[in-house]
Parts: C-alpha cells; structure tokens; sequence
C-alpha cells in the first residue's frame, strides 16, 4: 500500500509515525473515492429526464468505467509532470 | 501496509473502523443533498410532492448502483497500480 | 438523540464508545444543518439584483421554511428506502 | 443523549465547546467566500467599489438572517422527528 | 498572529487551551488560503481556449493580485458588519 | 503565537508538520479533480486522449503557478494586517 509512493522507503519511523501515515493514507484513498463519485456522476448520470428509472443504464455503466479509469490516469499524469517540473515548489505559502 | 507490525495493524485497524461510519455518513448526507437538489424545486409545497418523492427514489437508487460501480472499478484500478508499483 | 436510528438499541458500548457515538451524531447533525444552510440558499434567496436588501423578504422567507422541511422529509425518504433496498450493499468500497 | 451518564456528559460537552468555535469560523468562511463570488468580479481595481462594498454588506445581512431563520426551523425539524422516534 | 482577533486578550488559558486556539487559527488561515486559491482560480483563469498555455499570462496574474486583495477587503468588511449589527445572534441553531 | 511557551511552541510545530503532508495532499487532489473536469468529457476511450493529455499537463502548470502567486500575496496581505491589528 503506496498511494503515490508515500511510505515506500522512508526509513525509522516510529510507531505512532507509521500509524499516522498509514492514516494518511487511508484518508486520501477516501477521499479520492468520494471525488470520483462525485466526479464520475456529474459526468456520465443523465438527469435530464428527472431520473426516469433507478437503475445504471448501459450507457451510463460504460461512461462510469471509462470516467474511474481515466480519473486514474489523470492521476498518475499529474504525479509524473508534478516531479518533473519540481513539485518542491508547490505550496507556495510555506 | 506490510510495514506495519501486529500491534500497529491492531491500532490501524481500529481506526479504519472508526472512520468506516463515518465515511458511511458522509456518502448518506452527499446522496440527500444531491437528489434532493437535483428533484425538490417546487416550494409552495410542505411535504414532497408524489412527483418529487418518484424521483428522489429514483435518485437514491442510481446514486447507490453508481457508488458501487465506481467501487468495484476504484478497487481494481488501485489493485492495478499497487501491482505496477512492486 | 437518535439522529437516524443511531445509537438507539445498541448495547454495551464502552464509556470511549458511547462518547464518540455522541460526537458522530453532532458531527452529523452539524453537517446537515450547514448543507441545508447552502442548499436552501441557492433554491430560495434571489440575488439576481445584486442584493437590493439586506432583509430576507416575504417570499424567501417562505420558500426557507418550505425548504428546510422538504430537505428532512427527502431525508427521512431516503433513509427508509435504503433499509428497503438493502443498504447493506451500499458503500462498495470495503 | 440520556444513554450518557455524568462523567461522558461533561466529557461530550467539553467537545460540543471545542466544536462551537469551529462551526462559527465555518460559517463565517462560507459567509465570506459566497458574498465575494456573489458580488465581487471587477478585477481592475485594488480594492472593492462602493457598489461591491454595498452588496457585499447587504449579502452578509441576508445570510445571517438566511441561516438563523433555517436554524429556527431546523431545530422544530429535529424535535418533531425525535418525537415520533420516541 | 492574531486573525480576526481571535485570542487577542483572552487571559489565563490553560496549556492545552492555548495549543488548541492556536491550532483553530492555523486551521483558519489554511483553509482561507484554499478558498482563496479555488474562488479566484475560478475568477480570473481563462480556460475556455483548454489550457493553451502553462503559464500564468498578465492579465490573469494581475486578476489573481486584485483577486487575493479583494478577497482579504471582503473578510474584514464582512467581520466589521457583523460586529456593527451585533454577530451574537449570528449560528441561529444554538 | 508569541503567547505560547517553549514547550507548546514545540507542540505546536509537531501538529504544523503532521498538517503540511494533509495540507499537500489537499492541493493535489484538488489539482487532480479541477483538470480531469476541465479537460475530460470523452468517454468513448479508457485512457486520455493526447489532446486531453496535453490539456491535463497545461492545467497542472497553470494550477501550481496559480496557487504559488495566491501563496505569495496570501503572505503579504496576512502581514499587512497583522501589522495594522498591533
């Protein structure tokens, strides 16, 4: 488990330290999830009709797979061009 | 999470459970806010209108199918990418 | 205090327990009352003239009230439809 | 709240103290954020016009007024539905 | 570093207490900053050619200034009124 | 902060460190979500198009630049009023 390499090889940490990233990361996990049901409904549900029926039509599945997929891809992209160009000076306000 | 050791895991473990309800709450309030945002725009009415409660059923349920979905896909993926990662 | 159900029959939880149990039913009810805050504002208060009062006029008022009671009866809908469904199957992250 | 004996009672007050401060601030930043995106999109002054000053005073009356009178009916809201859980 | 007056004179708070509002305050300030970093992003970028360019052009650097400024106006304002018609009336669910 | 002791200066820092990592992850999710709804809207493909590629690494440019300017005069406005609250 190593959501954007966090935790990989850092070395020593102490218990509380470990339970904490651990947290951390289940937190962003979490959180991705919820963005991506977020995301992936306001993208692919059509709502248009006053949902005319409760289920996940074809259609709709389709745009759901499709939307997790690239939302991962999307991810990762952003993560690689992020160290490329020196995320070090991210924040801004530190 | 192999880093972790069995005493550790027990404490992580237990904060997963507390969070669980927590994340169960938090999907339950986003469904409310949006199918009652996407279905109730009529406010001469009290109570829901018959039109309005159809549609908030219909609502919970594709929102319910959808989260699952997305969840069986965000499961795969994320097996897919910790794969890559070894 | 039963926000849902919560809380209500369930027996034996440690004093640690109960007293999280209390503060997830704060954090809820607090959540609720900030969405309808932000809901209700966005259906009832009209801003079109760039805020010509200051005062909550007859309409809006009435459209607030009208608001905040169809947001608890969606709620309570919502609630009893899932426990009809099934909501065991509901997250399907775990 | 009355499966909660002495000792977690205060132990629960002390949080509700803890998070009144917190939701205070929350509104006040929601407050803040929404009157600025409702009244503020001139970008070529420094600071705000006495036309984006007036709105933006007028808004924050409005949402006082807004999220008080929601808090009225919240709470008779809340009360009738413990009454019929009871 | 006193936001919003917050702990200004406030006498006599025990240790724990004082961590606790100095922790209120850093909680405050970052989340004005992500505020600010979402409201005037949606203010002053242009997206509609879809992201032609990396950079920050003038004229949305000179938006994101104005923007920043405009936003820290706003706050003081709305905290000036608010003690003017009496904010202790103010969360209405208490 | 010039109210806190040394041994609560010190607290103080350990919960600063443990919100920087939160804090970044926040920014980067928020990153991610604003350029996935800004450059995707195909879903015929199951990976990103070069053209929506292109888009996501403009944005994420654009995005960093943007907060690191919001950073700097976030800073200098906070100093300007703690200067006039003295």
């Amino acid at each position: 488990m190593s959501f954007l390499g966090l935790g990989g090889g850092a070395p020593k940490l102490s218990s509380e330290q470990k339970v904490q990233a651990a947290e951390a990361e289940l937190d962003m996990v979490t959180d991705m999830f919820n963005r991506l049901v977020d995301t992936c409904y306001t993208k692919c549900i059509e709502k248009s009709k006053g949902y005319s029926e409760g289920d996940v039509n074809k259609n709709e599945g389709l745009c759901i797979d499709r939307c997790v997929a690239k939302y991962f891809d999307t991810n990762v992209k952003v993560g690689e061009h992020m160290q490329k160009i020196g995320s070090s000076q991210f924040p801004g306000r530190r | 999470m192999d880093q972790l050791n069995g005493r550790e895991q027990q404490e992580f473990q237990k904060l997963v459970e507390q969070k669980q309800m927590k994340d169960f709450m938090r999907l339950y309030s986003d469904l409310v806010q949006r199918c009652f945002t996407d279905c109730v725009s009529d406010f001469t009415t009290k109570t829901l209108t018959s039109r309005e409660e159809g549609c908030v059923l219909k609502c919970t349920e594709k929102f319910l199918k959808h989260s699952e979905r997305v969840g069986a896909r965000f499961q795969e993926q994320n097996e897919l990418l910790m794969k890559n990662m070894r």
